[in-house]
């Protein structure tokens, strides 16, 4: 896998579900929903609010478990009881509620769950973290995103502006993912030049040969960055489109359902 | 970038609201939905059981008129209580003093009315008048001083107790006295019969105030506010909410209510005692309930009527225990267990209702 | 003539129950009288051997001459109350020998087992040959099961001759007539519900042992509810003031009196004469504890059983 | 009060605030910063992640209070001690956090503070809440932003989908701002089709001759909409631009201080 | 729409870290600073001033070694408690059990000594084990079965202090016997003297078990998965902590803590026995010394050093009002009104410090 750039369409997909059901009470947030990520590619999600977007990734990454409906790894069928076992399948997710603990510091959220200790015997033994390695990466991963401002690393997440904290999530499943990387509209909050240089970054993981699935209402940049576009609508695969068959405005179209597409595309 | 259209004016859609079809399975989805939309049905659903297990280990004895509203006697007074903890704790606060306030109440009442001669419906006031004021200092400590509720209402337990004591020189005012000299004050003990049910006041006043408190927190304003502050005062503040009027209100309303328990109390009691016991283990009961009943201690969630049933269950439990012949620490074991069981199943029921 | 460096401490094990109230008062006026100083503390519940703890430690800290307890834990206590003596202070146990007796430089008590016995006799010799087929209920102090309280319903069972099983506990003994254990915390509120859960186990009971007045108001109030409350008989132990104007009206029958503000005065005194003289007082003869006396309070006096009337009661109850 | 459309530059500003400054512990968000808000106009503020664009107005509409400085309200010094305040002075805002009582229906929040009770005896005397009529109105307000998805209007807030959510805290500012509105990034959740109606909710509110303060990321969004720009930068306000006097790009490489703005314009 | 250009590419500013300058005025900005920064040390201020207060009153009696070390001998057990018990506090739950447990494990250390003849280590080791079996029971009903930790340890406190009872038969076993078969169980009350200063092993093991889990808390990734669950708990797993092995391990460490407590209970009682308050009081009096130390009860805010201060504080209002001869009924009285008070000079402290 050192494909750059252009996506590449292997017949087998990297992450596919088939059928999914999620009902809320009344509310049917996903309505047997099909879902296909191909390797290597940039897989965008669009879709009115409200859709299911969110709905539907919950269910491929673990975080909520689908009433009905399968999903599958590289092949094989996959059960997911949390986004734990999603994670050591080396899946990782920027939910849309960004999952931060407000009351701890930038760097304690951005390795939670894979803490790095001290080196030797401090290590080992006494298991101590190595605070000040983790503040360091931190930061550097912060500055990549060009988020400046932060003016004092050991903030608690729950201090930060909306975008810094948008940006501190961004990070973190950009610095930790492996063969699948869930981007629910990661750069909502955040300003112009943040949103630039994720996008960069974005295209950067794929570069990296790891495919990447991105939910944005921001359709310019939909259109830059995805291989393919998985249009939702009420809860359903409304149809896959090429970017570069469609114009902004039939994707927005078919979202919206103002338009019918013809067939199911690409 | 590529596309540079005017994507954005392709939006005039069908402005038609999203439908789903809501069809669902028959009758077991029917009752799930009941109980998902009122979760407050689901500690009855417990109750009911509780009262139907014991029915058929115990027979007539337990399923009569007058058994049954034994309990309710039995937990008039911590039932009223725990009305008044659901509203604390539902703008996630507690109140560790409910059980001081009340115990506290019933001696002023009691010692203002002998002591000092006062017409005891002045000597009744005097006292509701007493709880309101506690509450007010608690409200006023949690919402302007801005101390945690759980700081202030331990201090102010103590404050209540060591008050309580002191002013009543830890006498007592005997039931015959209170017969004879101001029938008043034992007022809320009077009973009457319903077939074969023995009903008194002070059952009635319970029930009434959890009608009432339902209402309110239901269908008015100031309801929604209780709920909204519980949930996220800040966020609650933001949308115009005026904290700290509704935590005054809350605490205030809370020692009200208290001290009427306070009244049930001499009803109940026949004398006014300085040294019962619901001014110590009134708060654990009263939360107990509370938690029971299905109200998060962290605020804005839960029903006032779950918490009137959580109180009916411990109390069946309690006396249906010793009916059945389990000793007094055997019985303490099995409400511990119990009490896990009955959260468990109502979890239960919530979940699979989903 | 005042003595600033004498001071003493009293020690009871909660401060809510009349019964502590009382002694308090009393050591508080023989203080006064013989002018020396006087800290008292108290448990915060009963049973609350921790507090007690604290409060022997803290009288140590304060250089105090004596120490006046009335032990939660009369075994647990001990060793605290070695330290004390080591320490130079005269401890006299109140009310309830500590475990082993002489544990405490002296003990000012009354017997709480004859206390229950008296009453348990009296009880017995009311009801004639009914006794055979009486119907009891306890409504005894808290499921810890304290040593005084264990020690009145003993000497209950054993006055109105029921076999006691192990002594040192209630509610195991093998007699069918007593149907009902109920703890009362030694309060109206506990002895109404207590009362009431025992009803509701067996409606027909007649005979009801109550650890101490309090309570036995509160049952009286439940049986009232129910309208039995001429036949059943109540029985109690204290005998203070609105204990025994309970038994003028009728509600209690019989209660057997101690005499608290003796307790504490004598204990007062005894710290005093040990702070100035270096004296350590006796134990009453034939006891291992200095006996402070209990009388039964009755009306309606029965052979073999000694007692004295309501009105000898009501001036000597503790008020 | 009822010009339409274009902005009218009055000599006196309707909001303003001279010198804030806001510290948390080591962090200066708002550093001697002033401010104007003009009668009837859009004026937008637009800023890099954490420049202090949300702390700006919050400390003006009462949210936080100042450590310096002064607001003034038509003229009039004001000192606003929590949201209430500036509220029953017809300030309107919608916060970037969105202050919504998750566990509370949507008619529930959207009400929040001026609840409808019902007509005649039940209203006056027992209270009563007129439920129906508030659900609705919401429904209604719901559906002029064109959230149709919104399946149960009974759902509790935390249950919708992030741009959902948002939705209902932009309907109800529209609907009972009386003198200003505030709103804090207020499309940054919401779907092309819903942020298109947000912004002709902006343009109607102006036409009813009340101001709007608008946060925004979207640089097309605000060079479309506002008469003026205010840029922050660093917890200042660096300076204010015509949009018909610059390009986004300058706008742009001012707030990222690529650029530096010859003279304070506009 | 207008201005269709390319300003994204606009973007290539100077990187430069945003920069402020950090200058505040003097030596009282800074303590408020570094209060501000390390918020435990606010209790240990109310503390200083509670010693000193006590100090300027009682004099050389109050303000000497051995009344000092007496403080913290007095507090061994509640500080231990209180340490177990912030750690199920920080995961946002609350245990009711703590006091129950340390005495049902004080009671099996001493049984399985005299009833059984085990070996008094041993004995220990088993009571330990019990403790621990104890919390994994509530660990596992909180975190696999989803109950409300008020309400699983609410139901465990009962069926551990009548289990205790019952088992126990309700009988101590006096010091005698234990000093003369098995010292060991009284270990942790033996005593030595720094210079006038006497320190028993309970005192020092508390002290080790505060140090042991603050480094854990501040400096471990457990300690770190610890406040993040109790934080938010859905965040916490969604970020891929594993919130059952978390809450599994801190109510098995709370459960092992409170043995160890009950363990200590030996030692300072000298007795075992059954009947100790601990197990009636307990709860309230950690939960207590919990809050004042700062630890927020909604979890995932606070340290453990604040609740040892905070459980000290507790301890010198109660030495010194006592030494000071206040009566126990204004002793309680005068608590309520200085814990209230403490909290709010906390609260006060760091606010300015803001
Ligand atoms: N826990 C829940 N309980 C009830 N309904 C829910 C829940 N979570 C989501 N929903 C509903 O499911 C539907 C889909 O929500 P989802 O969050 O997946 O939308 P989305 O496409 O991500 O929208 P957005 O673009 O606004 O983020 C919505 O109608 C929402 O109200
Ligand atoms: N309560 C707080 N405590 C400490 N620092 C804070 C607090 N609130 C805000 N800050 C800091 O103040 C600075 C300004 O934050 P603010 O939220 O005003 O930024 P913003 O311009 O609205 O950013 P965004 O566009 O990302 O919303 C940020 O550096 C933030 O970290
Ligand atoms: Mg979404
Ligand atoms: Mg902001």
């Amino acid at each position: 896998m050192d494909q750059k750039g252009v996506a590449v369409m292997s017949t087998e997909p990297i992450l596919s579900a088939r059928n999914l059901v999620k009902r809320y009470g009344r509310v049917t947030a996903i309505d047997h929903c099909d879902f296909e990520l191909m390797p290597g590619e940039i897989l965008a999600v669009i879709g009115d609010n409200g859709a299911g977007k969110s709905s539907l990734i919950k269910a491929v990454s673990g975080a909520v478990i689908p009433d009905e409906g399968e999903v599958f790894l590289e092949g094989k069928r996959v059960r997911f009881n949390s986004p734990i076992e999603a994670r050591e399948h080396g899946i990782e997710t920027v939910y849309q509620t960004l999952a931060m603990s407000p009351a701890l510091s930038i760097a304690d959220n951005m390795f939670m769950g894979r803490e790095i200790r001290m080196e030797g015997i401090l290590g080992s033994v006494f298991r101590r973290l190595d605070k000040k390695k983790m503040e360091e990466i931190a930061r550097q991963k912060l500055n990549d995103l060009g988020l400046m401002t932060i003016q004092n690393i050991n903030q608690a997440v729950e201090t930060l502006s909306g975008g810094q904290r948008q940006g501190v999530a961004v990070a973190r499943a950009a610095a930790f993912g492996s063969k699948v990387i869930i981007l629910d509209e990661p750069t909502a909050a955040l300003g112009v030049k943040e949103s630039r240089k994720v996008l960069e970054l974005i295209l950067d993981v794929r570069s990296r040969g790891i495919p990447i699935i991105l939910i944005s209402h921001n359709m310019p940049h939909v259109f830059e960055l995805a291989d393919r576009i998985h249009v939702h609508r009420l809860g359903k695969r409304l149809c896959v489109i090429d970017p570069k068959d469609y114009t902004m405005s039939d994707a927005v179209a078919f979202m919206t359902g103002a338009k019918e597409p013809e067939a199911v595309a690409a | 970038m590529a596309n540079q259209d005017n994507y954005e004016s392709a939006v005039n859609a069908s402005d038609k609201q999203a439908e789903f079809d809501y069809e669902r399975k028959g009758i077991v989805h029917r009752i799930q939905h009941t109980l998902h939309m009122t979760p407050s049905l689901v500690p009855l659903v417990v109750l009911l059981g509780a009262i139907i297990v014991f029915a058929v280990i115990l027979g007539g004895r337990f399923f009569s008129g007058p058994t049954l509203t034994l309990i309710l006697q039995q937990v008039q007074i911590v039932g009223i209580l725990a009305a008044a903890q659901s509203l604390v704790i539902l703008t996630a606060g507690i109140d560790l003093s409910v059980g001081a306030i009340a115990v506290f109440s019933s001696v002023i009442m009691g010692q203002f009315t002998f002591r000092y001669g006062i017409p005891p419906a002045i000597a009744v006031a005097l006292g509701l008048a007493v709880g309101t004021g506690i509450g007010a200092m608690s409200g006023w400590l949690v919402s302007k001083v801005k101390l945690p509720p759980f700081i202030v209402t331990l201090g102010m337990w103590q404050i209540v107790l060591a008050a309580n004591y002191l002013y009543s020189r830890n006498e007592t005012i005997r039931s015959q006295d209170i017969r004879e000299q101001a029938p008043f004050l034992g007022f809320m003990g009077q009973r009457f019969e319903v077939g074969s049910a023995v009903v008194t006041f002070g059952v009635v006043t319970m029930v009434l105030i959890v009608v009432i408190l339902a209402y309110c927190l239901r269908s008015t304003s100031w309801g929604r506010h209780v709920y909204a502050v519980g949930d996220d005062a800040e966020a609650a503040e933001l949308a115009g909410v005026n904290r700290h009027g509704t935590l005054m209100s809350v605490y205030m309303l809370t020692g009200f209510i208290c001290a009427i328990a306070g009244w049930v109390m001499i009803g109940r009691l026949g004398s006014v005692s300085p040294s019962a016991s619901t001014g110590v283990v009134g708060n654990i009961q009263s939360i107990t309930a509370v938690v029971i009943g299905g109200i998060s201690l962290f605020g804005g969630r839960g029903s006032i009527w779950g918490v009137f049933f959580g109180a009916l269950i411990v109390g069946t439990f309690e006396l249906g225990l010793r009916m059945a012949g389990a000793n007094a620490q055997w019985t303490l074991l099995l409400i511990g267990v119990l009490i896990i069981g009955a959260v468990a199943v109502d979890q239960w029921i919530r979940k699979v209702s989903l | 003539e005042a003595h600033d460096d004498v001071s003493a401490c009293l020690i009871t094990k909660t401060d809510t129950n009349p019964f502590f109230v009382k002694m308090r008062e009393g050591a508080t006026a023989a203080a006064e009288e013989l002018g020396i100083g006087l800290n008292s503390y108290a448990g915060q519940v009963d049973g609350d051997n921790e507090t007690q703890v604290a409060a022997v430690e803290t009288c140590i800290a304060n250089g105090a001459s004596g120490i006046l307890i009335t032990a939660s834990d009369t075994a647990g206590i001990a060793p605290t109350i070695q330290r004390a003596r080591d320490a130079g202070l005269l401890v006299i146990a109140l009310d309830t020998p500590l475990d082993p007796a002489d544990a405490a430089d002296a003990t000012f008590a009354t017997d709480n087992y004859e206390a229950g016995r008296l009453i348990g006799a009296w009880a017995r010799e009311q009801m004639g040959d009914e006794a055979e087929n009486a119907v009891i209920a306890t409504l005894n102090i808290s499921l810890a099961q304290p040593t005084v309280g264990v020690l009145r319903n003993q000497g209950f069972m054993e006055g109105f001759g029921v076999d006691l099983g192990d002594p040192n506990r209630w509610g195991d003994e093998p007699d069918d007539r007593v149907v009902c254990d109920e703890v009362s915390a030694g309060n109206q509120e506990g002895g109404r519900t207590g009362m009431e859960n025992c009803l509701a186990v067996n409606p027909n009971i007649n005979l009801v042992y109550t650890i101490n007045e309090p309570a036995a108001a509160g049952a009286y109030e439940a049986l009232l509810a129910i309208g039995r409350e001429n036949d059943v008989m109540i029985v109690s132990v204290d005998g203070g003031c609105p204990g025994v104007q309970n038994v003028a009206d009728g509600v209690i029958g019989a209660t057997s009196q101690q005499y608290p503000l003796d307790m504490a005065r004598l204990g007062i005194e005894a710290i005093y004469e040990y702070a100035t003289e270096g004296t350590v007082p006796e134990p009453s003869e034939g006891l291992d504890f200095f006996n402070t006396g209990v009388n039964l309070v009755t009306d309606d006096p029965v052979d073999g059983v000694p007692s004295i009337s309501v009105e000898e009661g009501l001036e000597r109850c503790w008020g």
